[in-house]
């Protein structure tokens, strides 16, 4: 049994002139253990989707087609309240830039400590010491549990949010790009972190990121998405060593490596589709070196591999323009 | 320590500048033509009278002179004597002060009781229609002048209803003990009610909006977000959470609305006739009182800059983030 | 619509072709007064200024705060014309101020009274004549001549006077007695005033608070009136304005220079000691040694003051002066030596000028018992004194504004008041029958100020146009309400010892105003404006 | 081409500014000084790439800043050829400005809103009085535009910068520094606000400029990985020192400095099967307000000694130009 | 410019204010033909009495004060005064205190301490007290009410323009700008100052809604000038005779105008914040 499934889902965001389309007919599998990584170019749609997950949406999003099953339960059939009650509990957020997560006029420990009274009533000197615990467990000194959140520096702040999200241990932590706007030494000890955390308690994690050595080195399962949909998935050694879709196969060598030879990188030119608007065939096909006329044509058919799928209209040849996108030349622009 | 460091450096600004405002406004006075004495030439102050009697004021020395004599009266603690009044000026303002202050201190607690809490209930429904209506509506009012408020006020409660007096603070001809046993009698507070509800509703509309405008871009802030995520109930989000931080600005305004207020008491005590200090100051003005008006300056201005001051202080210590430089 | 040119009664006026433009009789500035005063003026100078633009003078409007006003017309004298309320004061019963103080070319110069800068040595002589001879008759006559004189020239004609509407509560009080100069606010007024009811305190209700209770330094007329009933003079001033004696008991008038005293010996000061000679002594000299400002124009003309006897003493002047009892004498309080020579000690002179003088010991008909600014200021029967009045005390409450002052006449709250009620007020005041309205005539007058000491005010037939111009009546009905009378003599008729019935009456007519120009030569162009004469020449009277 | 023509040199280069810190729980902030460049020995030679990496906050773009006259140096020197340049009076700087010019991180900072992509690359033609009329610098913009890779160019001239992708705009800004003809460029993190799939193209168009047209280039990155493909030499700054400099290929090989170490093995591998291996590096960088004594690594250094608390550390030459800045090396340390 | 006027164009609100201020000023314009009546000219029955105090009708649409003026008359014309006030002060405002910030903030050290030591000294003074002793030092008249306004207000968007080029002299395409050899003039005025436009919109409104409560506030207090007819000296008139209780159709219209006029500068001025701050637009 799945933790999480996500079936079909559908995001779209109302806009003053119009509708856009953010997630497009989703599905996902995620079992107990799992870190999925979730990578993909800035506006693709990753934030909502993990969103659309704990409904979270702004006011102007909707889940409009589509199921979020987590242990049985269609999460998205869920009353407010109800939901609420499943928020942090089970499923924590760690939501984007946890720079400006924290609430500046409250000390670090009494946020720490809110969801452990809100959802347990755990007695307050009995949650500070759990959040001392917690503080250990990420590397904070307790003493800091008395700070401001301005007192501390950006990595500091994002050891104490992963000390938060773990404060009522939940089945499933989903974190959106908790790493990127940190130097790479400190990114380092927190991913290392958030690995052995997960070691320990069994949990399964979601962790959003653009960047897939990030996802290399952390996750073991990866979904790459593009303008709106998820275009493959699969066992992360599996997608990044023998991708099938060509913007896999571009985006693991638009990677700069510190070792082996140095490869010259690849640039896919051009920009992601613009989701307010109605896209027909491939959305990759405007920058894919392989667009063929069948690219452009009714939809795509999803192409199911052990463990994952991919999206793409010439899935048999996928060896073949392997072996070209290693090419550099592929890509340039013609 | 520091804290006391810097507000000592603050008050030295402070002091320096009400020095220079009350330079400025003394040459301002001197420049203005017409003299405290020159006004009663008509009911028969001759001219030898008047020279006397601007002697008597020390209006017949020179003007570095006069200045330098002010001056040192103010590090004296002596503000002169007013014309009008003819006794000191600190006794006539002293109490004309306490009147501005509770007047002011009432329709902003008022207001920004109010204004607090439709702020962020607009805010928190936010392109409703409630919201529209209220966002406009509190535009409207902020645009009304406080003296045809106030006037209208006047024409419906006191002149056609009849409920409350037609202004001033007590009723003529009443006699109270103290000044605590007056302010808290009913009486009083009749005559309270209509300037201090002219000038709650001129000073409510803008920390209104303010406490919106706070109110939407703290929604925005991930923090609220986090809230949500980790599954705290709507109103407390809404409580803790989303107010605590949008009250920042608008308490600090509270400091700044209040030197302002005391600023612009001109116009609500000239319509409802309340013996106020700005009252004062339009009084003092149109008669040449220039140590009433100059004393009057001094206390609004010190009370100005004092709580722009406290507005700075005020605000470090909300808002952990800030701090005095 | 509004765009109303002035019309300039062309019609009916003579077009003289291709004037000198250097002829043109200069454009007037006249200063009208900002509305926070006393809109009257205003709204009387708009009216006249539209009625002298039909005879060819061109007007500029300038607006002047009082207080500017004041300063630059009435003290510098540097105005071409503006209006001005003088005040009917008990002193000018004699008309010294309006005759001599306001006309005589001794006053002329900057900060003197002659604020036209009236220069002509035939009424000088008059004028002369009317201070210093003690002969009632020949004051008179003098005084008579002199509005004649003034009533022609119109230097600075009067305009109008106030009629005006004083309040009180019949059924509460009887037998009011209002004085010349002090309307209801007269100590007569205080003495006989007779309640009806065992509510024996006179309550007034006024719009404007005491402000100042040292009599060598206030400056406000309410302040004097009240300082009256707490002390005396040596004489004052019967209703009609005649002197009668007071704390005097014998006057003897020597010579023009000598006037010999003799008190009463039955007064005391509240404060039980009793008021001899030497406080009347001490008053004086004292008034004139801290150069008191309230006392200075009234003890000026005294050298000496001499105690000759137990009860006497001996003023010497240094010049006749005719009005010496009824301005000087009635004006001058006597304080009280043993304590006004402590606060100098402890003070010096200007402190004894800026004492406030918070409980005020006199020795009139009332006591002072307390004053609470803004809200009462309250007077007791003095028992001991030698004529009782028929109430118990005086309380007198300062009003915000007039309308809470109606309303407290109505629910009779205050029994007596001297503001002026206005026909909107009286619509009011209606409510309650047992409000009664008295009319007076202000002594004062509306005096339009013209400046003779500028073109083109020094031609008398300019300034005899400019007052046919005044439109009286009209003014009076609709900017006063009906509330004033047409004066055109400086003595106001009410004063019917010294007002001449028979001077000129310039009253507005504009035919006969172009008529004067015409004769005098004066010309208009084709737009109906005013030219001088050919060949004229200014007629400047003044110099410095 | 001659690479031993060396453009642009500092010697002991230093900034520091007076900044306003909070210190404790104080409510008033105090002056205090940041040292944030403090003695550096860099060059760039003609037709040769300097990387610098370094965590945020050390110092980079304080660096570039100096070398372009944007900031006055407190101290050392800046020689551009055989001038020092750290002095100029304003008209000396003008002409200074024509050979020297910068790229910067943010495409969507760097264009003035209210330009048009033309004003934006005219102005400076305009400025130094370069093409006789309107119509020939048109010419030289569209000339260099085409260059920049945006073709055909009539189609951007008349664009806001609003109505362009990122990586469109940052090839406008290089054109906009090349079209002066400078003898040497700084990009300063050119491509780190751009998404990766199209960084290499923005990479290899500075590479090929400063190649092709024989200039002087620094590239400031955080990313050593990405400095590995476009520069010749690097120089690693920690705190505003350069601790190590030398040839790109021989530091990530030999990685004398452990600071250099640790970065190197920080940085995450885009192929899963080669998970990083952190040697214990605790802690973030300091405020530079309150640099450690001694060595300003020494608190996070795992091969801290003694003298490195006490002592500054002196470059050392180990050869080929590769200079080290650390105790283990001279001759002093042991 | 363009993007200005379409951004404006989405804000209803905005619009409405637009609409508003055209509205008043074209009835300040055309006030001569529009007013029926000489405003000052005091209205007759035929029997010679004073049309004092007369309910609206056709004849005078907004009745007639107590000494039987045509308050619409009255009205339309003040608008003139209003207009002007507005116009000329928030103009001169924002072309002061723009170019008081911009200097301030481009070229700080000792030249912005001493503007902005200036600034502070006119923040602690009071306001209405202080242009109420300008204009009695002044003396009433239209002119000197603008010029005490100006004097005072300049402080407030000064202080705002300034902080608005500190953050924008350093963002980076100023900085391009210096390496491409522009010169300080060049930054200021062709970089710096069309980025501040829309702050210095801002205060254009409301330094015009500002100057017309001023205007009205010093009319009310009595020192406006008397001779020009405006809605502040209108409630003045009517608040000094004792008729205000009495004629709701004299106190209601100049009051109604103020606050119309006051909130269509507002209103313009919330439209222009929308511009100059992104993030409050999708409000
Ligand atoms: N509240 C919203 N209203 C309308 N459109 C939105 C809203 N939030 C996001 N979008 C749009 O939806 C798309 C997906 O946004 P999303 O934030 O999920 O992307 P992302 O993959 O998380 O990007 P990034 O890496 O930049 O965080 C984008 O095109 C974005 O512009
Ligand atoms: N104008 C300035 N005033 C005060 N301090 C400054 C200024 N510019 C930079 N600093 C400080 O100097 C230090 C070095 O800054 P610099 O911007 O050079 O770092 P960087 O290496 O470019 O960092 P990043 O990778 O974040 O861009 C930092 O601590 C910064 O806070
Ligand atoms: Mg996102
Ligand atoms: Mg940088
Ligand atoms: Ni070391």
């Amino acid at each position: 049994m799945a933790l999480l499934d996500l079936k079909n889902l559908s995001i779209e965001y109302k806009l003053s002139d119009g509708k856009l389309k953010a997630v497009d007919d989703v599905s996902l599998t995620i079992d107990n253990g799992d870190i999925l990584g979730l990578v993909g170019e800035s506006g693709c749609g990753k934030s909502t989707l993990i969103k659309g997950i704990i409904n979270l949406l702004p006011s102007n999003g909707k889940v409009t087609e589509g199921e979020v099953v987590f242990n049985d339960e269609v999460l998205n059939k869920l009353s407010v309240e109800d939901m609420r009650k499943k928020r942090w509990k089970e499923i924590s957020l760690i939501t984007q830039s946890a720079m400006n997560s924290l609430n500046p006029v409250y000390k670090v420990g009494k946020q720490i400590i809110e969801p452990m009274i809100e959802h347990d009533k755990t007695p307050k000197d009995e949650a500070m010491k759990k959040a001392e615990q917690l503080f250990e467990l990420v590397g904070l000194e307790k003493g800091r549990l008395q700070d401001y959140p301005h007192q501390y520096s950006g990595g500091m702040k994002q050891r104490a949010i992963i000390a938060m999200s773990l404060a009522l241990d939940p089945k499933l932590i989903i974190a959106d790009e908790p790493t990127t706007a940190l130097d790479v030494i400190v990114q380092s000890q927190i991913l290392e972190r958030i690995n052995m955390l997960l070691n320990q308690y069994d949990g399964s994690m979601i962790l959003v990121t653009h960047d897939i050595s990030v996802v290399a080195q952390t996750c073991t399962k990866v979904a790459v998405m593009y303008g709106g949909k998820i275009i493959e998935y699969g066992d992360v050694n599996q997608v990044l060593k023998r991708p099938n879709h060509p913007y896999t196969m571009g985006l693991k060598n638009a990677f700069p490596s510190l070792v082996g030879d140095k490869k010259e990188l690849i640039s896919i030119e051009g920009t992601p589709p613009d989701l307010s608007k109605e896209i027909i065939g491939c959305r990759f096909a405007e920058r894919c070196p392989f667009v063929q006329g069948k690219c452009r044509k009714g939809e795509i058919k999803k192409t199911s591999v052990k463990n994952g799928y991919f999206y793409c209209a010439r899935a048999e040849e996928r060896d073949e323009l392997m072996k070209q996108a290693d090419i550099p030349s592929t890509w340039e622009s013609n | 320590m520091r804290l006391s460091k810097y507000i000592l450096k603050r008050l030295v600004l402070a002091f320096l500048t009400l020095m220079i405002l009350v330079s400025i406004v003394f040459f301002m006075f001197r420049v203005i033509p017409g003299d405290p004495v020159s006004m009663f030439i008509d009911s028969g102050l001759d001219q030898e009278s008047q020279e006397l009697m601007l002697k008597l004021y020390g209006l017949d020395k020179s003007l570095p002179e006069q200045y330098f004599i002010y001056m040192k009266g103010l590090f004296q603690g002596d503000l002169g004597n007013s014309f009008t009044y003819g006794k000191p000026v600190l006794d006539v303002i002293g109490e004309r002060f306490l009147n501005t202050i509770v007047l002011t201190t009432t329709s902003l607690i008022i207001a920004y009781s109010i204004a607090i809490s439709v702020g962020s209930f607009l805010a928190w429904h936010r392109n409703s229609r409630i919201d529209i209506i209220g966002t406009i509506l509190a535009l409207v009012v902020r645009c009304a002048p406080v003296f045809w408020t106030g006037m209208i006020l006047l024409s419906i409660f006191a002149f056609n209803l009849g409920w409350l007096p037609l202004g001033g603070m007590v009723t003529s001809g009443t006699n109270f003990t103290s000044f605590f046993d007056k302010v808290f009698s009913i009486d009083f507070l009749k005559h309270l009610i209509l300037p201090a509800t002219a000038s709650a509703l001129y000073s409510m509309a803008t920390p209104t909006l303010m406490m919106r405008t706070s109110m939407l871009e703290v929604v925005k802030e991930d923090y609220i977000e986090l809230a949500y995520a980790k599954g705290i109930p709507d109103k407390k989000v809404r409580r803790k959470h989303a107010m605590r931080t949008a009250l920042l600005p608008v308490v600090t305004m509270f400091a700044v609305a209040a030197g302002l207020a005391i600023g612009g008491s001109v116009l609500t005590e000239t319509v409802f006739r309340w013996p106020g200090m700005g009252r004062e100051i339009v009084l003092a003005v149109g008669s040449r009182d220039y140590p009433m008006a100059q004393g009057a300056f001094l206390f609004i201005g010190f009370a100005t800059i004092m709580f722009n001051l406290l507005a700075d202080i005020l605000y470090a210590y909300l808002d952990p983030r800030v701090s005095l430089d | 619509g509004p765009k109303k040119e002035p019309e300039a009664l062309v019609e009916n006026t003579e077009v003289t072709e291709n004037l000198d433009p250097a002829d043109k009789v200069p454009a007037i500035n006249f200063w009208i007064q900002s509305q926070t005063k006393d809109p009257l003026r205003y709204e009387s100078a708009l009216m006249m200024a539209e009625e002298w633009k039909k005879l060819g003078f061109e007007i500029e409007l300038e607006t002047r705060e009082w207080a500017t006003m004041s300063a630059e017309g009435m003290k510098a004298h540097e105005h071409d014309m503006f209006i001005c309320k003088w005040g009917g004061k008990p002193e000018r019963v004699d008309p010294y101020h309006w005759l001599y103080s306001m006309h005589h070319s001794v006053n002329a110069s900057e900060g003197g009274y002659n604020v036209a800068g009236y220069i002509n040595p035939d009424y000088d002589a008059l004028a002369d004549e009317f201070a210093t001879n003690l002969d009632l008759d020949a004051r008179k006559a003098a005084a008579f001549e002199m509005q004649s004189i003034l009533a022609s020239d119109v230097p600075q004609p009067p305009m109008f006077k106030l009629q005006l509407k004083n309040a009180y509560n019949k059924a509460k009080f009887t037998n009011i007695t209002p004085g010349v100069g002090l309307g209801v606010y007269s100590f007569w007024n205080f003495m006989n005033i007779t309640p009806l009811t065992e509510d024996k305190i006179l309550t007034l209700g006024q719009t404007t608070d005491i402000q100042l209770l040292n009599p060598l330094a206030t400056k406000t007329g309410q302040d004097i009136y009240m300082l009256k009933n707490i002390y005396d003079p040596l004489v004052r001033l019967d209703v009609d304005g005649n002197v009668v004696k007071w704390l005097a008991e014998d006057i003897n008038e020597i010579d023009g220079t000598h006037i010999e005293v003799t008190i009463r010996d039955d007064f005391k000061f509240h404060d039980g000691e009793p008021l001899t000679v030497e406080d009347v002594k001490f008053t004086f000299d004292f008034a004139k040694e801290v150069n008191s400002p309230t006392y200075a124009s009234h003890v000026r003309i005294i050298e000496s003051v001499e105690i000759t006897g137990e009860n006497t003493v001996l003023f010497t002047l240094t010049d006749t002066y005719a009005p010496f009892l009824s301005n000087t004498l009635s004006q001058c309080l006597i304080l009280p030596e043993h304590i006004w020579s402590q606060v100098y000690e402890e003070k010096g002179a200007e402190g004894a000028l800026t004492w406030e003088n918070s409980n005020p010991i006199g020795s009139g008909p009332f006591v002072f018992e307390y004053w609470r600014p803004n809200e009462e200021f309250s007077l007791t029967t003095n028992k001991d004194y030698f004529m009782q009045p028929k109430i118990d005390g005086i309380l007198r409450i300062p009003f915000s504004q007039q309308l809470g002052l109606v309303q407290a006449l109505i629910t009779e709250e205050i029994d007596l008041t001297s503001n002026n009620m206005k026909p909107i007020d009286i619509e009011e005041v209606e409510k309650n029958e047992n409000v009664e309205i008295i009319e007076l005539v202000d002594e004062g007058s509306y005096i339009l100020h013209l400046n003779l000491r500028k073109e083109p005010f020094d031609d008398v037939t300019i300034r005899r146009a400019l007052t046919l111009g005044i439109p009286r009546q009209k003014i009076i009905s609709v900017v006063f309400d009906g509330g004033a009378l047409k004066t055109f003599s400086m003595v106001p008729e009410s004063n019917t010892f010294w007002y001449n019935p028979d001077v000129e009456k310039l009253d507005y007519d504009l035919e006969a105003a172009r008529q004067e120009l015409k004769d005098a030569g004066f010309r208009w162009d084709g737009e109906g404006k005013l030219y001088y004469p050919e060949n004229y020449t200014p007629q400047m009277l003044y110099s410095e | 081409m001659d690479n031993n023509v060396r453009v642009i040199e500092t010697k002991n280069l230093r900034k520091e500014f007076n900044v306003k810190v909070k210190r404790d729980d104080s409510k008033v902030k105090e002056v205090a000084t940041l040292k944030a460049v403090d003695g550096i020995n860099i060059y760039v030679n003609q037709g040769e790439t300097l990387g610098v990496v370094g965590e945020s906050g050390c110092g980079k773009t304080t660096t570039a800043k100096l070398l372009l006259g944007l900031h006055t140096p407190t101290g050392g020197k800046i020689l551009l050829g055989d001038n020092d340049i750290s002095h100029l009076t304003k008209k000396e700087m003008k002409h200074f400005r024509r050979r020297a010019q910068m790229i910067f991180q943010d495409p969507y900072e760097s264009l003035n809103p209210r330009f048009k992509i033309k004003d934006t690359i005219m102005e400076p033609l305009e400025i130094h009085g370069i093409g006789i009329n309107k119509e020939e610098r048109y010419q030289m913009a569209k000339k260099i535009l085409e260059e920049s890779g945006l073709k055909p160019a009539d189609q951007f001239m008349e664009r806001f910068p609003h109505e362009m992708s990122g990586g469109q705009r940052q090839r406008v800004a290089i054109a906009r520094a090349l079209v002066l003809s400078p003898d040497f460029i700084i990009a300063d993190e050119p491509v780190s606000m751009l998404d990766v799939s199209i960084r290499a193209g923005i990479l290899k168009l500075l590479r090929n400029m400063i190649t092709t047209r024989n200039l002087a280039g620094i590239i400031i990155s955080h990313d050593i990985s990405l400095i590995r493909y476009i520069s010749d030499r690097t120089a690693v700054m920690y705190l505003g020192k350069v601790v190590e400099q030398g040839n790109t290929e021989e530091i990530i090989e030999k990685r004398y400095h452990p600071y250099t170490e640790a970065l190197l093995e920080a940085a995450p591998n885009p192929d899963p099967e080669l998970k990083f291996s952190l040697k214990k590096i605790t802690g973030e960088a300091p405020n530079p307000v309150d640099l450690p004594t001694g060595c300003r690594f020494h608190p996070r250094c795992p091969k801290c000694m003694d003298i490195c608390k006490r002592m500054e550390p002196r470059e050392v030459d180990m050869g080929n130009g590769h200079r080290v800045l650390c105790h283990l090396y001279s001759e002093d340390g042991e | 410019m363009k993007n200005l006027v379409k951004l404006f164009r989405k804000n209803k609100t905005g619009v409405a204010g637009l609409i508003i201020f055209v509205f008043f000023i074209l009835v300040a314009i055309f006030a001569n033909q529009i007013a029926p009546y000489d405003p000052m000219e005091i209205q007759f029955f035929q029997d010679g009495n004073v049309k004092r105090l007369l309910p609206p009708s056709s004849e005078h649409l907004l009745g007639t004060t107590y000494m039987g003026r045509d308050v619409f008359s009255q009205m339309v014309i003040g608008s003139r005064v209003a207009v002007l006030v507005g116009v000329i002060s928030a103009i001169c405002v924002a072309f002061i205190g723009t170019n008081i910030g911009l200097i301030a903030g481009y070229f700080g050290g000792k030249v912005d301490r001493v503007l902005m030591g200036i600034v502070d000294v006119m923040y602690g003074l009071p306001f209405l007290p202080f242009a109420l002793i300008l204009v009695s030092v002044l003396g009433p008249g239209v002119q000197n009410v603008i010029l005490a306004i100006v004097l005072i207000t300049w402080r407030n968007s000064s202080r705002v323009i300034r902080s608005q080029v500190l953050s924008l002299k350093n963002r980076t395409f100023i900085e391009a700008a210096k390496l491409s050899g522009a010169s300080d003039r060049r930054i200021l005025y062709k970089h710096i100052a069309p980025n501040v436009i829309p702050i210095s919109l801002i205060y254009v409104s409301t330094s015009m809604a500002a100057a017309i409560m001023t205007e009205s506030s010093i009319s009310f207090l009595g020192l406006g000038d008397p001779i020009q007819v405006s809605w502040g000296r209108i409630l003045f008139t009517c608040y000094s005779s004792q008729a205000m209780f009495k004629a709701p159709w004299w106190i209601l219209p100049p009051g109604i105008a103020i606050t119309l006029l006051v909130l269509s500068g507002y209103l313009m001025g919330r439209a222009f914040e929308e511009i100059a701050n992104p993030k409050l637009r999708e409000r």
